[in-house]
């Protein structure tokens, strides 16, 4: 059988194939550099980028949980200006897409941020962390409530030159309606999911093992709830999914893609295995190939009811 | 524990190995950082050294002999091979002391005179004293340092040295490479500034990827509100670039 | 030192331990028998109860997750009537404090049902499972809002004899808005968190694991957010806090109490190993004595920031 | 796999135990349900029979002999010893076998006749033949079907099952004792009821907790929208008290 097509298209954007890294795991790009052929790769989207430089949180930044970890970095980040200035120069060379997350604090930031990477035409897409707290709203995450969501989304796109793709937080009571927001106010693309509120605690010293008490739960542990919200979303919207939480390999890629994503992204898996993404990609290649599988797009959303 | 990894060359002292003690299932999900303890170069195999401390290394030191271990590395910026002239004081405390005893088997293999190499190993008790073994067969000067007094030294290793400085060994002439608990370190770090003597730190973290990627392992800088990543500019940091 | 207290004080009633099962993974308590002595048990809460019998769903109704399992079995129960002719019988005798899981699918349910269970005094208390669907509202689960979740509790509160908690679902965007409104519905105590929604595909049949599609994820897997959670309910409401989601052992009874749990509920764990909760118990009374603790109440909440 | 498992007296044919495959970490996270094999008078000890499926099976075969393993049971309802007047017919599909051969064991023992008993094995190829090595001492009639053709009866075995019916064996005054995958047992179940043969059947399904508690396990009840736990119920069950 002849090489079956792994490219997927999200929001305009073609990829060669599903495979992209997940937005904290994978830095930008550089580390990855000497572990893997970056090219291969579907794309990349980049640590959050904020405003101003954040230097992230006291240490310790993470603590591990059954088959998954915690995590409160504090969006440490080299700030829009060094990012278009240093890190975009890397990226340019790669062959592969950029996707650039953007964390905002409130409205004007994430405007602020969108304004500075605007031209740059290395970039391919956007991706908003809609996750972060809206420190000049009530506080709570901008993804928590459609209302909330609406209004950043609609904003950001009004003066984006690229597609946007907002990225949904699963700590929500109902993530279709958030969805259906963000379609309404024009995102070309959704990506979900980020991390799940967490929390440990150790029992002999009594000491949280954050010192930001609290933090974002990743890894294969949240896979079920990473697939639950992704059918959910791919029978209320119609833009495309990039599916995210708890990917290590392609069979898991698979059960993304049966669930409704077009494309997926490796976050966590990148740090126990540098290789699993292009491992992946030609796994992926030999499943289709086995079953005679012409082209992956045919797996998008073709779950099976029992 | 010995790992075969044809290494063509001898690791840099202060380097690490990130192994995945997991072989089934995705708990426990994340690398563990083992310090490289020794290299031989007949057949390129490494060796760590470690205790069992919770699952991981737990799960480590049931592996069966011969059995395939997914390793990364080596890792990380490791010690510098000092300047002949200098004196030089190792310092290891516990599960601390495998990257020193490297750079002093390397300082030798360089042709420093064993005489320049003072090693002192600390431990809170007597229990793990077998982790000093092949410091003993280095032939350099070696003195033990035990919290509670039931070894060598009464003490904290970081006294010890302190007497060491003063009795003679002069400060601004001399290098420590301390490696250890994190307040152990501390305590070095500030009888290193005492005595002027330089100070090279190797620090542990806990390291998710090690490769310096996801931002978990960082180490405050001295003086700023920045951080380095344990993993990527360490383990190994000049004393004065960090805050313990 | 003399032996520690490990009673603890749920909602007026006093446990003679934090440990307690949590409904549907412990039956009617009848199959644990055999296994371990249940009058050492603080408690037992019964599997959820209904208006009428449900057979639940055709199987598969379980698959199994990273460190977890999904769950869709359908809230099968014998219904109230049978439960208290047949059931109460049994657990009158167990020297254990019986907490009854109630369910419904619109408000007359919850009233029909607590009326039902009025009088009878082998029970100790009511726990209300609000993480339903409302069918008779806007199909979501009534824990979802503050307002659906004030209303069925406030109405439930006028006419239960016993005292009353409130199950919470991690599914919520605000889980202290909820908490706040069952505090000021009246609500005795709160137990979370109920099981996450969640979902898994096969990759290689393409079939979806679950014959009901989605299910509840359950077990070590969700560990963090119930902590998490219950370290939220805890800094929100005064009313005592039943702690659940993937407790294994004594180190996590710990946890969920450093939290700000006073009591907690064994789920999955009872799979297992049938005897966790009076493995938990002892090793409990050996981790205070260890440490010098007279009294177990002395762990709520005093989690230690760093 | 053998188990010391220090059982006073002969298991139920049927039965099972359950298994936790994980030693470290919490992932896989059930147990596994294995039927009892075979039983070993002198010692106590017990057998499992099983092949590598999946994780949990996976890791079992990579226990070290001598390993501690954490097992439940017997569990659930097994075999009753038949009425010896009857003709008996054994039908273990692949990783069915063990139950079924116990069964047969286990009715030699009650003094029931050789001649009363025929075993059919049913494989869907060669590889797995070895599960019926033991069948073959029992020298009881046996016969084995392989869904290639690969070895004996070409065919399913519930075809073969057909042709003895059909061949003399008088349905009425047979009892049919059948385990293996789903859509085998509900062929035995047809052909069973054709011939008006009395039919028992050890079911397979999921099951979280063996004990009766989770619900998770449980098999459609013939004719009504009621349900049997497959662990608590069964896993045996009269063909005609369950819809396959
Ligand atoms: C650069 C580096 C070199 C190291 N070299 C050695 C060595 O040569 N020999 C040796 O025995 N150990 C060494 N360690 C420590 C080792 O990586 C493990 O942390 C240790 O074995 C405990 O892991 P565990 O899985 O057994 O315990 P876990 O179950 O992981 O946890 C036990 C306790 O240790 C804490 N912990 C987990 N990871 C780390 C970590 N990376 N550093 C400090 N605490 C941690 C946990 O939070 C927990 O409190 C090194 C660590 C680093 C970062
Ligand atoms: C009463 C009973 C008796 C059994 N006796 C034997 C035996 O004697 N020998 C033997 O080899 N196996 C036996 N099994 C099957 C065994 O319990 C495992 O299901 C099988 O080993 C696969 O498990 P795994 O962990 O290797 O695969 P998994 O990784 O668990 O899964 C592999 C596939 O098997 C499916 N599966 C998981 N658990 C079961 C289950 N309990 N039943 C059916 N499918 C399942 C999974 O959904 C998955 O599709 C028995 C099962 C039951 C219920
Ligand atoms: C260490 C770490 C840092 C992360 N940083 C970010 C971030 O800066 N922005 C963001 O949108 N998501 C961030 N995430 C979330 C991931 O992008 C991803 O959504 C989440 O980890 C779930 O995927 P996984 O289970 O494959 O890791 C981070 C995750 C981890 C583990
Ligand atoms: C098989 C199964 C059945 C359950 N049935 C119920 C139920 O009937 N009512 C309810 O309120 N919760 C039910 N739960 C949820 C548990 O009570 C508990 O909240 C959840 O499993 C988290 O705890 P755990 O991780 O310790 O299992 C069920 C959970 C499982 C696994
Ligand atoms: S361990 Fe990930 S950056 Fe250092
Ligand atoms: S396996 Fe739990 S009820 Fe049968």
């Amino acid at each position: 059988m002849s090489k079956p097509n792994l490219g997927v298209k999200i929001g305009g954007v073609e990829l060669k194939n599903p495979v992209t890294t997940a937005s904290g795991t994978f830095g930008y790009g550089e580390e990855f550099d000497e572990y893997i052929d970056l090219s291969l790769l579907g794309g990349i989207v980049t640590k959050s980028i904020t405003r101003h430089e954040r230097k992230g949180h006291p240490p310790p930044r993470t603590a591990e949980t059954a088959s998954g970890m915690l995590n409160a970095i504090g969006l440490a980040n080299v700030g829009v200006d060094a990012y278009v200035r240093d890190k975009l120069k890397f990226l340019r060379g790669l062959g592969t897409r950029i996707i650039v997350n953007v964390a905002g604090f409130d409205l004007e930031e994430y405007l602020y941020v969108i304004d500075k990477l605007n031209g740059h035409d290395e970039i391919d897409m956007i991706e908003l962390n809609i996750s972060c707290p809206n420190v000049s709203g009530d506080g709570m995450e901008f993804s928590a409530h459609p209302e909330t969501a609406f209004d950043v989304v609609s904003r950001v796109k009004k003066i984006c030159d690229f597609p946007l793709m907002p990225k949904l937080s699963p700590n929500v009571s109902d993530i279709r309606g958030v969805a259906k927001a963000c379609e309404e106010a024009g995102a070309d693309a959704l990506a979900l999911i980020n991390t799940l509120y967490g929390m440990a605690i150790d029992p002999f010293t009594w000491k949280v093992k954050l010192t930001n008490v609290t933090g974002g739960l990743s890894g294969p542990a949240i896979k079920p709830v990473g697939v639950a919200l992704v059918w959910r979303v791919f029978n209320t919207v119609k833009i495309p999914i990039v599916g995210i939480g708890g990917i290590m390999d392609y069979r898991d890629v698979v059960e993304y893609m049966l669930a409704g994503a077009t494309a997926v992204q490796f976050g966590t898996a990148n740090f126990i295995q540098p290789d699993c993404t292009v491992r992946a990609i030609s796994d992926l290649e030999h499943y289709l190939r086995e079953r005679n599988i012409s082209d992956i797009n045919e797996l998008i959303g073709k779950a099976i009811k029992i | 524990m010995r790992i075969e990894l044809p290494l063509k060359s001898f690791p840099k002292p202060g380097t690490f190995l990130h192994i995945k003690p997991t072989r089934e299932g995705s708990d426990p999900l994340l690398r563990r950082a083992f310090s490289i303890y020794d290299y031989h170069e007949a057949d390129g195999a490494v060796e760590v050294l470690y205790k069992v401390f919770g699952r991981g290394s737990y799960i480590l030191s049931r592996v069966p002999v011969g059995e395939k271990l997914d390793t990364l590395g080596p890792l990380g910026n490791g010690f510098e091979i000092p300047d002949p002239a200098r004196k030089l004081i190792m310092v290891g405390g516990g599960v601390g002391i495998p990257p020193v005893y490297l750079l002093a088997k390397c300082c030798l293999r360089e042709k420093i005179p064993a005489t320049q190499i003072t090693f002192l190993c600390g431990f809170s008790d007597r229990t793990d004293l077998v982790l000093s073994e092949r410091v003993a067969k280095l032939n350099v000067t070696t003195e033990i340092s035990t919290d509670d007094g039931s070894h060598g030294y009464h003490g904290y290793v970081s006294e010890l040295l302190r007497e060491k400085l003063a009795a003679g060994l002069a400060g601004d002439k001399t290098n420590i490479y301390a490696c250890g608990p994190e307040g152990m370190l501390a305590a070095v770090k500030r009888v290193a500034l005492e005595h002027k003597a330089t100070c090279y730190l190797s620090l542990e973290s806990i390291m998710p990827c090690g490769v310096g990627t996801c931002l978990g392992c960082v180490v405050k800088k001295a003086g700023e509100e920045r951080y380095h990543r344990v993993c990527r500019e360490g383990p190994v940091f000049d004393a004065n670039e960090v805050e313990l």
